[in-house]
């Protein structure tokens, strides 16, 4: 199937409630990851690299740094005369507020909806870290012949997040034959990534009717409830890498899951794509030490660093040691500093000297702009 | 389309860099790689751009493709535009035959009606091959305020080198009373950068008179210049002051991609108010491994560091593997340096593999004879087989198995 | 005064209340103008052609036609790396809410303010069509060292907008040394169009400052009460074509004032740029008959036209006669219908042989995708 | 910057189109205006995004000012990219010289390099000029589908007028046994339309093999296409339905711009699904004033009509006077028809002048010898003094005042 007949649709603020002060002031699609990118990268990037050329990003409050980090949609050579990436806030016509759930965010976007003349729709949130040919999601859709195809992963269930659907059953087809929401297991199961295609019209229909009986929950209402009258097939994703982030926890260790060179080469398999800022190469000093670490452009490492992920413009100075530590962009720690096991958040500053450590369980958060 | 626009900038980037050798056998020298992120052309186009001068012509008629695949639609630099932006500049077909470029005058000329569409009042003139950052804007403001026809940007280069350079020489209000090309015995320490800014109506009139002079060279330092003041215009000096250097041979490169590391050299290129812009690779972050040391060097987005890197330029998605030996070397990117290969004081081009064992250059002061001393350079796409020696100074061709 | 060094703020929203159906699901910045425009094409071209970079657009709701139009802002060549053209809807930061008024609005952006590196703000609404050179206003401000530069024409007082400013004493130098605030009278004065420059850093001091007292007129608090303070110039534009909208019937004189060949060349000295839609050519019938009309690409006319703006894609068929009306994009008025004194918004369909007649002074509106 | 790109568009645009006479003085044929609102190249370049291919090379060696600059950057047609987008390529200088394009094929093998950036798996040949709305998608489609080598687009043409074209004759399965140039006695009705699918690998073999053979003329017609059928490669022909015109010539360019107003044709330009894109020139909306009497023509954006207008094609920006009568003629932008003139089947080119009461050419009923009939084309800018009769078929310059 052609990409160009899927239109792409991004939830860029489910599930922020579980990251905490990372999203206090932005969406999750704009939370920062691995030294250079931010969460919407990936599902746009993937988007993109399957050839889909229409993407509406639908969003709530707080999508200024969105905004600002989409901007035209010229890194994912989404800024076109035709189709290209559409923002959807409330407010922007008469009848939409504040989405108040994921039914009412696709209802108040129905008109988009509408005039998109693709044939079917491609939606993703953007807490699923995961690099995967859509490409061939649309083929065993096709093939399958299936109403709903839902991307899904094997392993643990995710926490912290409400509404994780898990596949009990599937049959030799790929049908999912049972499946539950939520369910209370230590063992590994087959859940979903609430990445799911279908076509429009089937996706127009069901929002609409489940609107017009005010139902709320998506993933009840629309989808297990249909379990029966709808051919809903489950595709396997789990050879690809996936990274769950339902928590500050998650982020921490999906962020240090990259470390190891096999995940970096399944996620970056096909490039990603983010907003350039021009930085200088990274600089390290005479007396720097790096270990086992990522590092993006614009640093200037004097003291010693391992086991971290190193965002843009970051410096390091004289005599700091930082380690276990994720540091973003323009993060400074100054002369002999010692930092363990924190994530610092944009621009904060570690004076000189100063101490803080958290533990690999319970990592430290510094928002943005500390001064510590 | 084409608006007025007051300065319209053409930039020459046509030279076929010889005396670069091997790193220019397939690609104009501004696209040349440098500092890591960049490629030499990536300065006076950010230059441009951050002088708001927003309509660029690239003149160049020498394998072109590498270069306008770099430029592209000009988005990296923020040229991309309705209105002027980024336009490279092949020599056509006009009717009754085509001519290339015979000289950088004639390059000019050639593109009249280019210039003409944005009736601009100022066109700025720019070389493909320096590193340096300036306000073209401050430059032009200076024409201005001086009336004059012709400006010419100078550096003030140390007395005992002046001879090699173009010389001019100038009255205390900087106006220009004399213009030599490599004076055995200079007038002034006032160098020539080869960035001129002219009144346009003037240049216009200079250029259709030099190409109808016969035997003309149709060049700016020996034709056009000359011309302008021995016809009394109004020409005058802009003093620039910073960091400036040709990066025409191979030795100049090298030293000037090292500069971006040393602490004592007055290039900054972190400063946010004068970003230098260049085409990423969309990469992930770089990562430096569990045995690696880096000491004194830059390192790139993409690469992969389990080695050892010490005052070396590793540019985007360099390979460099467990116990191999980088130092005072410039490796351009996507090359492999494998396992306990040893680089030193050496230049390695795009994408080329440096197998296991092999070892290029030699730290000068192990050197048996100081007088062989010499950067080696190893082509794009070239292989050095497992355990081979490549001697200073010795070029190996792009895509050759040596 | 270089362009770049002034920042562009337009409210996209201003006085929308004036213009009735025309604003019901857009915003005054969108609602479509003479053929083939939208009133922000006019500041945005104006801004643009005067060497402006960075534009910001603030708009509360019903943005959604305004994103259409601006996209990427290519049109304006403001779709840029660093620069060029941002929304500024509400809820897009935390602390922003629907603006309640201009203080509010200026106050909730504060941040884009502070993080624009221009020297100047230039603002303007988009209820004002002029075409004038920003460039001369600049240069004006510079030379008088005014703090504050407002442009304005002389004329009748236009009628229905709120907070209307007129300058009734100026010195010899420009400066305003008495102002009145919606005065009433018939004669012609001297009135601010809402166009105004002065430093960046003085607009957030004194938005900071009336935001704080919770001052709500920024006419009144901010330019009326500082007349003595600060040296506030007037700019005189009267020599442009300055067409206001202040009510429907505003709209619809201005609109067939720009059937004189006068006020088109005052309108049209420099090109308006807006969206393209790439529309063929008009083509006109065998027995079409037209006169005294403006008449945009991509419409097919067989019948008799007189005194009409005519918008894209409208067709009328044979017989059908059309006369001092104003008929918006793709509307279609069917054979042998007679249409007369009518403003017919976007997709309005009059069926054959149907008759409609408002007066020159009461024009009828037929709202969008209305079938009569 | 280059990805994959499953399919890449190559257009033919260089062809000095000498037919065209006047029109091509200064400006390549695929730039020359057509129907209003277009220029000649509009039609491929839209053909092309409308199929879902964004990657094109546009080959020209001949006066590419005007050109690039209608093209500019992309944007008007969506094809300012990242990736992909349109390239204007002209012959450029490799080491051991430069070579301007010999022939069609020879243009497309000097770039060899270009193409393999992308990778393709086919390439699509194109030229600029016809007009013609084509789905190239689906043409690749069927390419596949019948596993080829190289499949020809070919449309019915009347029995009698076959021997004018290239003839393809074509087993029951669309499979070419035959190719004839201009054949006396054609073997079948099925005229070549010059738009080709190849699959990149053989073509490229072709191209290269071509090249080395000594006295080739490099051209797809009558040297690519003959080889492979001989070579017994797979090629079929994909059967086209609609409107296609070639306006190589005076006549035929008339024709085909008159053709937009006749409602008996099959050309709908009007159809959303299937847009021609072109670059706009921002102008208020057309104005047609109290005298005015318009019938049967299309007007774009900017006009001023005050005068006649009868079956006729008034581009943008045009101004007619009152009393001025055009019947049955093509005026091209910025055209201004002075108080009293007459133009009548005639070819007005941009921004030329017919001064008060002139008259350009003549209604062919009302000619005392109809023999001598003819269009007559006034070039670019040309002016046409108060009074001066142009006859029928007369040619006057761009620029020269008459």
């Amino acid at each position: 199937m052609n990409g160009k007949r899927v239109l792409g649709i991004i939830f860029a603020n489910i599930h922020e409630e579980a990251l905490d002060s990372l999203t206090a002031m932005r969406t999750m699609g704009s939370v920062p990851f691995c030294s250079r990118f931010r969460l919407i990268d990936f599902p746009l990037s993937n988007m993109v690299d399957s050839g889909i050329t229409k993407i509406g990003v639908v969003t709530n409050a707080n999508f200024q740094s969105l905004m600002d980090h989409v901007g035209t949609g010229k890194p994912w050579d989404l800024s076109r005369k035709n189709d290209g990436l559409y923002l959807l806030p409330p407010f922007s016509i008469g009848s939409a507020t504040m989405w108040g759930n994921r039914i009412d965010a696709i209802y108040g976007n129905m008109n988009f909806l509408r005039q998109s003349n693709q044939t079917y729709v491609l939606m993703s949130d953007c807490n699923h870290i995961l690099s995967t040919d859509y490409g061939k999601l649309f083929d065993a859709h096709e093939e399958s012949g299936a109403d709903i195809t839902i991307l899904g992963v094997k392993g643990k269930m995710p926490k912290n997040i409400g509404s994780v659907l898990t596949f009990d059953t599937v049959d030799e087809n790929g049908r999912i034959t049972e499946m539950s929401l939520d369910k209370k297991t230590d063992e590994d199961v087959f859940y979903s990534c609430n990445i799911m295609i279908m076509k429009k019209y089937l996706l127009e229909t069901l929002v609409t009717t489940a609107h017009s009986k005010n139902e709320i929950s998506y993933q009840r209402n629309i989808i297990m409830s249909n379990i029966k009258n709808l051919k809903i097939h489950a595709y396997d994703a789990t050879d690809s890498f996936v990274g769950t982030i339902d928590s500050i926890q998650s982020y921490y260790d999906t962020s240090m899951s990259l470390l190891e060179k096999e995940n970096r080469n399944k996620l970056f398999k096909t490039p990603i794509s983010t907003k350039e800022r021009d930085d200088m190469p990274t600089i390290y000093g005479p007396d720097s030490s790096l270990k086992n670490s990522l590092v993006a452009d614009g640093c200037i490492i004097e003291g010693a660093v391992e086991n971290c992920i190193i965002f843009k413009g970051v410096k390091i100075g004289k005599g700091a040691v930082v380690k276990n530590s994720i540091l973003m962009q323009d993060t400074t720690v100054n002369e002999n500093s010692k930092v363990n096991c924190v994530i610092a958040d944009k621009n904060v500053n570690i004076k000189d000297g100063v101490e803080l450590s958290g533990t690999k369980t319970f990592p430290v958060c510094l928002t943005k702009n500390t001064r510590v | 389309m084409a608006h007025k626009t007051e300065v319209v900038a053409m930039l020459l980037a046509g030279g076929q860099g010889s005396r670069l050798g091997v790193l220019t056998k397939n690609i104009a020298k501004p696209a040349v790689p440098y500092g890591g992120n960049y490629r030499i052309i990536d300065f006076p186009l950010s230059n441009c751009v951050n002088s708001g001068i927003y309509t660029v012509g690239v003149l160049t008629q020498y394998q072109p493709l590498e270069l306008n695949d770099y430029l592209g639609n000009g988005q990296p630099w923020d040229l991309d535009r309705q209105n002027g932006g980024i336009h490279v500049l092949s020599p056509y077909e006009a009717i009754g035959g085509a001519e290339w470029y015979k000289g950088t005058a004639n390059a000019i000329y050639q593109n009249i009606n280019f210039i003409e569409k944005y009736d601009p009042e100022y066109v700025v003139i720019l070389s493909g091959d320096h590193i340096y950052k300036m306000n073209y804007a401050k430059m032009v403001d200076f024409h201005k305020k001086n009336n004059a026809d012709c400006t010419i940007a100078v550096l003030e280069v140390p007395w005992e080198e002046a001879s090699r350079f173009g010389i001019l020489a100038t009255n205390d209000n900087d106006e220009i009373y004399e213009f030599a090309e490599k004076p055995k015995e200079p007038k002034s320490n006032k160098a020539s950068m080869g960035v001129y800014v002219f009144s346009w109506d003037k240049l216009k009139k200079y250029l259709i008179q030099d190409e109808n002079t016969e035997g003309s060279a149709n060049d700016f330092g020996k034709n056009i210049i000359p011309q302008m003041l021995e016809s009394g215009e109004r020409m005058f000096a802009f003093p620039f002051k910073g960091y400036w250097k040709d990066v025409g041979t191979i030795d100049s490169l090298w030293e000037a991609n090292l500069d971006i590391i040393n602490p004592n050299v007055d290039l900054d290129l972190s400063d946010k108010s004068w970003r230098i812009y260049s085409r990423t690779t969309m990469s992930p972050p770089h990562y430096i491994g569990k045995n690696a040391v880096v000491e004194n060097s830059s390192i790139s987005e993409g690469c992969e560091i389990e080695g050892n890197v010490d005052y070396s330029v590793i540019s985007s998605n360099v390979v460099i593997e467990d116990g191999a030996d980088v130092k005072y070397s410039v490796i351009m990117p996507g090359a492999v340096i494998k396992k306990g290969a040893k680089v030193y004081y050496s230049i390695i081009a795009e994408d080329a593999v440096i197998e296991e064992d092999a070892k290029i250059g030699e730290i000068p002061e192990l050197l048996e004879n100081p007088e062989n001393w010499g950067i080696p350079v190893i082509g794009a796409n070239a292989v050095i087989t497992k355990g081979k020696y490549i001697e200073p100074g010795v070029m190996v061709k792009s895509g050759e198995e040596v």
